[in-house]
């Protein structure tokens, strides 16, 4: 079994990229893989708490409580997070906030990276 | 290298997949990326098909756009997440998102 | 007593990002535009697929099993329930191969009386010299 | 004088087309026109409170808020910041939340829409 | 109709810009579109130079890029965001941002 | 005691996202990753800039003066302070016509030693093979 590291630096709902990295992550854990999932820039929208479910709109809070749980680490860029807002208290229980070395760190033991930088 | 390579739109605004070389290179397609699969245009298939020999679609990306395998060219072969993670972890050993 | 109209052009695909999505809803918006006008003011939508965003009117998506989200399919059948006009450019079909029946037409299956008009993308640069203004997606 | 109503669907921060409508609504407004700005999508994270600012980053709480006081309506689509765990408290002083039809009616006096939908 | 259009990507993902007609139409290049203005590859200006005569680029967006006026090709004229408004305002009734 | 090498790849211009920004944020945090990893072990990333994502590396870019953010020029600047490697594409320089005068090649006025190579893409492409993982910006 191997470890994944997944940087996403999509928006939240606006892009489908966040429920790409989240699907794969789940598939990996399934596996028995273990997975770090690294978001930065607009991607720190992820670790919002308080997202409201809609069915129009995608709603990802819900997968990455049930995925913490089940090992998944997530990390939020701290920096990021605070240019748009988002404060410690803001943040869904269950995900880090971090500088972006923490990133690389996960990048340094990592099997396979993939990063998801496109717009 | 054994490169994998993810294809995430259907009008790419990059040049890169032109001129990445690699031993084994295999391209999935994802999100918008699918298309390359499936649509013709004035009955073309996507430059992208001819690129590799290992071509992959995600079944989930393809459902979600109406897309069927009955839709896809026979060069590509459907996956789902799980087996993408079996492509990550066995097939290449570099990934690239572009 | 006026009536403002809108014209929102879909260019680009489905799903990427969630603005195709966003045409169709601000569209319906529509609907309820009135509380904010004075009597008799309205704002008339019309929606056009052109390009790739043609793309948009496939059938069958399943957005819903895949990812939990309503379909853009579903979104342009809410239309014509609400009676928007909703047009596809019929050169943009040819040029995908795709035959009318791949495309959604109509939603009689949830009672709207309104279909969607596959025609040239003449007629779509006749609604946009007609609008007021114009909403590209 | 006209009426401009700018409509943008853009993140802030990722994409500087927010930074675009705040500085074209600002030379609009000293020039003597009146400007609505509808934020929509990921475009509604400019309305949430408490942004930091950074060298890094582009911050532009600031200019919305010395443009609310001259006069810019700036509203967000309710139901895209709900989505994304914006709630009512969490919206910058001077910014307005109400559904897409505020949009709509804004368009229907206005001289000129400019609607930024691009990805 | 007097339509300005709003052109925001170095690479264009969609292909309206060559379908629309109006009796006047102009271009305002603005975040990377000002890259239409300046960059020649291989010794070619862009194409879309030759879609209207009155063609603008946004001055800020030019400095942003470490781009100056001696760098914009002569058919396309530098404007402020005031300038801007005023076209918006004078020039056109309609707006589209591609 | 063991070093992962990580290739940054910027194949986009700069400002439309953040992306090339952060692609360079990033690289310089291997600075300070070590307080996660063991003693010896070590982040070696390398930086390229290829396709539109040369254009990146124009000198005299205003985004202070035009919109409050430090420029990219200046997170290049910051890259070789740190003694970075910082990899240039030599044909997509001559395909945009540009002489390298025009690009930036030092940060000598900030006291660094190293400076932006301009290479082929071969080379880069050397780097990408011995680089553990790749992340394209």
């Amino acid at each position: 079994m191997g470890k994944l590291t997944i940087g996403c630096f999509s928006s939240l709902v606006g892009s489908m990229s966040l429920d790409f990295a989240v699907k794969l992550a789940s598939a990996a854990i399934d596996k028995g893989h273990r997975v770090d999932l690294w978001v930065s820039g607009n991607g720190t929208t992820l670790a919002k708490k308080g997202q409201k479910p809609f069915k129009d709109y995608s709603y990802l809070a819900k997968s990455v409580t049930e995925l913490t749980a089940k090992g998944l680490q997530v990390t939020a860029c701290e920096a990021c997070a605070e240019a748009r807002g988002y404060h410690k208290e803001d943040t869904m229980e269950g995900v880090k906030r971090f500088s972006m070395d923490w990133y690389l760190a996960s990048c340094f033991d990592a099997d396979r990276v993939l990063h998801i930088g496109g717009e | 290298m054994r490169l994998g390579i993810f294809v995430s739109d259907f009008r790419n605004s990059v040049d890169t997949l032109d001129r990445l070389k690699a031993e084994k290179l295999g391209i999935i397609l994802v999100q918008n990326g699918v298309y390359h699969a499936t649509v013709k245009e004035n009955g073309k298939s996507s430059p992208i098909l001819d690129k590799s020999t290992s071509l992959y679609a995600l079944y989930e990306d393809l459902a979600t756009r109406g897309l069927t395998s009955a839709d896809v060219d026979s060069r590509v072969k459907v996956v789902t997440y799980s087996d993408v993670v079996d492509l990550i972890f066995n097939e290449y050993e570099k990934l690239a998102w572009l | 007593m006026a009536t403002t109209k809108l014209a929102f052009i879909v260019q680009r695909p489905p799903y990427k990002s969630e603005n195709p999505k966003l045409a169709l809803t601000h569209a319906i918006a529509s609907q309820s535009v009135e509380i904010y006008l004075s009597d008799g003011d309205m704002v008339e939508p019309v929606i056009a697929f052109i390009g790739d965003g043609v793309l948009n009117c496939l059938k069958n998506q399943k957005a819903m099993e895949t990812y939990g989200i309503i379909s853009t399919e579903n979104h342009i059948k809410n239309s014509l329930l609400v009676d928007l006009k909703v047009l596809v450019c019929k050169e943009d079909i040819a040029r995908f191969g795709l035959s009318e029946d791949a495309i959604v037409l109509d939603a009689e299956e949830m009672g709207a009386d309104m279909k969607v008009q596959v025609v040239s993308f003449d007629e779509i640069t006749k609604e946009m010299e007609s609008a007021n203004h114009l909403l590209f997606f």
